[in-house]
């Protein structure tokens, strides 16, 4: 096939979408649907994943001071901290601090003081780690480290913490997987029924000395065609509709943060359309293949 | 010598040889007339000839080349020499009358100037030049028929195949045609007809092959052989 | 009086009438032949009598009832009423001869047992006997128009249209044909068959009404009228 | 049309599937991908409900007993507690096991010990409300009763429990909601194609004297079966994958609870079978109603 076959080949895709027009409507729709729903399900993934990602690094390492600790030696323990591998931050918390986060917790400021007389807590530093796989690791370093009372990083919580979230995840990841496949399924489906009913119509091009590839071009154009139309409607429907929901949820709902539109919009665009024209393709030319044999 | 077969058999999956023991050499600018009752065989010659089917047995050449091997470049090499007009003309509905014609030429990659010249050029000559923007749900049975004519000679192929080509057509617009058929044979095309219609084939006086029941019965120039 | 139309026209979308101001009166039980050059509006005149298009002016009536205001239940006994050979065949693609015949008869409910006797019956006269499993697409031409016509006369209808029945047989075929309509007509059924056949409307001296580009030119006993 | 015609009624949609062999497997492999995403969906939703309601149910409220009440004051109140709307059960919690959990939370008991001296802690009773809405007020009710030192329920976090939860669900059945549209909608242009591709053959049927009912049975019925066999299979997937899914999930992820299968195999197969079959039935009549018109 020569190149400026092209010029033959390029006008009939939009004809054809005319002129079958209930067949491609169907199809378009079924593609937007199909990526409407994988649009939805990705962006709400990553919103999951951007929150796990936030909590993981919200987990902390207390460091007790011995009771016996001086100013240097607390300035000491401090450095000897931040030089940790996988160290984010380390903050005092003095004894007074200590015991309002407890009385918070467990009740009457008045009370719990009058009962103790004084205050049994230690001063103590808060660490935090860059990456949270990190903390268990920390936490056995600072313990070696002189007058140091104590470490806590609430064993459980943590490691139950990390499976809540590697759970989401699982699940998420999941559901994207499961979606993708159904997706490639749904619409090269879609787009083989478009194919076969216009079987003859492809036999009629053989016969008439069209090459394969003269054939082949208008429909795989077509595919594409629906599939950029179907993902331009899912991306118009989901970007809409992103913005929206994501202002009702930060009022009603306490999702920690949220993926603003503008950081996912680019990546988003192209991986819908792009996966859209893709699959428009490979769901033409495939199933194509039967009628185009000599 | 355009054309040869040589022990051809052709059976469909269900019943008896549809062709039987075919042999025939066809010259380069004959005229044939393919006789025969309905289910004789004459669609399976035709379809063999053009390798829309495959023979079970035998050989055949086209142009000195068997068909019965040929890889994908070669088939559309032939079938782009040769011009069909299928029984059941088998044009495009989506496509106009204009495009179904064009569509012939598209595919051999002639430029836009010549198609948009020559395409309506055609079908004036076989009286459609009114209909070139109608579909072909929109035609009448024999002005569909002339829009598959029109696209079998569109690229005046050597060979033109023709499965009843006046099968829808009124004795007039028939001998139009048939004139039209004349000429293009007179240019040195190979023609070969399946018909019924016994007027023409008796008026013509070409060589007329008649098949019965798959086998061939008749070879001979003249009128009808029945 | 079976039929009649009284200044009927038809107009489609583009172009001009395809028929226009038609009036004709046909008796029961009278054999017509409907002659007249391709695009002449032959079909055209056949769809309007059985519904499958309406009038743009003008009244048609079957057995006295105007079918252009008709209800969804009248329609379907109209149908029933009337038996149709289309041109192009319009055979169910997937379905079995056999199964393509016994539709029709399904369709109007009839017992299974006649359907199983009947349909066979009918397909052997038809000299298709032996195609009874075969699809459509497996058949030749000819073949699957005597389908056509098996389908058309199965139910005894009062009135058979017929569009070009012979166009795809051959002339022994035809004139098997032509006789079991002769023979359906012999016991009170009328039939109105579009035809460029000259040979046939020559022979059988009937009523032949003769359109051209949409006007009735001849309404006579006789001969090939054009 | 006469009841009996359902003799050559029913066996057309088999043979037509036969026949269009192609269509019909791309729209039951259509049918089955839509309900086994809504299958799944539909299950995860469950499950994350069945957590979500675990979870509100152990909210609980904490009531101190004043430091002078008796034992008979003690039995009182418990029967004031009990008696209270929404009240689930009321456990003694003593002193001592208050510091026990206590220590359990902020570390070495020796050390908190030392430094307490004497146990600071009240007597409590737990209580639980069979409805976590309920939490709120049977506070309230607690604390104007005799002998209540303070009552806690942990205020903020039974709130952000409740707000992740609906949060939870929300999301759910926004899910739900989303993918049972998409699976109408895909569902109805899949068989919207296979009738499509055969108007031709419904327009003949009219034209040979078929009544429109006589017509439509087959399509309806084919429709039919195309959504149960799509639902089945469909089925056979979710109910073969779930067992092993729980399975691993029991093994390596911290869900809180799973619902048993067997629990749920009459609800989802009932819904799924029923959807896919209302869904292809209207499917397949929607759009012929167009190539019906007399
Ligand atoms: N695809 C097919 N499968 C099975 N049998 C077939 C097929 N095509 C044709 N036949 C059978 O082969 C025989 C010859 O068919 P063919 O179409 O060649 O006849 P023909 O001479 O063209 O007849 P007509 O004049 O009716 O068109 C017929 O009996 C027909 O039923
Ligand atoms: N659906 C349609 N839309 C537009 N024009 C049509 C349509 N059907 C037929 N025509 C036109 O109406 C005219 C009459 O058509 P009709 O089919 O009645 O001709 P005919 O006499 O049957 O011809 P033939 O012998 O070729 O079958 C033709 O010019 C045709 O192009
Ligand atoms: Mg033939
Ligand atoms: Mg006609």
């Amino acid at each position: 096939m020569k190149a400026s076959s092209f010029r033959y080949i390029f006008p009939e895709p939009f004809n054809s979408l005319k002129r079958n027009s209930w067949m491609s409507v169907a199809a378009i729709v079924t593609m937007a649907i199909t990526l409407l729903l994988c649009g939805v399900f990705w962006l709400l993934v990553m919103n999951i994943n951007a929150n796990a990602t936030m909590m993981e690094s919200q987990v902390e390492v207390k460091v007790f001071l011995a009771d016996d600790a001086t100013e240097a030696d607390s300035i000491s323990l401090k450095t000897n901290l931040e030089s940790l591998a996988g160290v984010a931050s380390v903050t005092f918390v003095s004894k007074e601090e200590g015991l309002d986060t407890l009385i918070a917790r467990f009740g009457d400021k008045d009370r719990i003081l009058a009962a103790l007389g004084s205050n049994p807590l230690p001063d103590s530093y808060t660490v935090t780690a860059t990456e949270p796989e990190d903390v268990v690791q920390i936490a056995e370093a600072a313990e070696t480290m002189d007058k140091v009372q104590a470490v806590r990083y609430g064993q459980g919580t943590v490691e139950n913490l990390f499976a809540t979230l590697n759970w989401i995840r699982t699940i998420g990841v999941g559901i994207m997987v499961l979606l993708s496949v159904s997706a490639v399924l749904l619409i090269s489906m879609t787009i083989r029924m478009t194919v076969i009913a216009r079987r003859e119509e492809i036999r009629v091009m053989k016969y008439v000395g069209a090459s394969n590839w003269f054939i082949r071009w208008p429909f795989l154009l077509e595919g594409m065609f629906i599939g950029f139309l179907g993902a331009l409607i899912a991306l118009a429907i989901v970007l809409f509709s992103y913005d929206k929901l994501i202002d009702y949820m930060v009022q009603n709902l306490i999702f920690l943060t949220y993926i603003s539109l503008k950081d996912v919009i680019f990546q988003t665009s192209a991986v819908m359309l792009f996966g859209g024209i893709v699959l428009g393709a490979l769901g033409s030319i495939i199933p194509m293949r039967r009628f185009l044999k000599a | 010598m355009i054309i040869q077969m040589t022990n051809v058999c052709k059976k469909y999956e269900k019943g008896k040889a549809a062709l039987n023991d075919i042999n025939i050499e066809i010259q380069k600018g004959e005229f044939i007339f393919l006789t025969g009752q309905s289910g004789a065989g004459k669609s399976t010659m035709i379809k063999l000839l053009f390798r829309e089917i495959l023979p079970d047995e035998g050989q055949i050449f086209v142009a000195n080349r068997s068909i019965n091997r040929l890889n994908n470049v070669e088939v559309v090499r032939l079938r782009r020499n040769t011009g069909v007009v299928f029984q059941d003309f088998r044009l495009m509905e989506t496509k106009t009358v204009f495009e179904n014609v064009a569509f012939a030429m598209k595919a051999i990659e002639e430029p836009w100037f010549l198609i948009k010249r020559r395409v309506p050029e055609v079908l004036e000559k076989m009286g459609i030049g009114d209909k070139a923007d109608s579909f072909p749900r929109q035609l009448s049975g024999g002005e569909q028929q002339r829009v598959a004519l029109a696209r079998a000679v569109i690229n005046r192929p050597m060979i033109i195949l023709a499965d009843e080509p006046t099968g829808n057509l009124d004795p007039d617009t028939s001998d139009d045609l048939m004139n039209i058929f004349s000429q293009i044979n007179a240019e040195g095309t190979t023609i070969i007809m399946a018909t019924h219609d016994k007027r023409i084939v008796n008026e013509k006086r070409k060589r007329v092959l008649a098949l019965k029941g798959g086998e061939l019965v008749g070879d001979a120039v003249g009128g009808w052989l029945l």
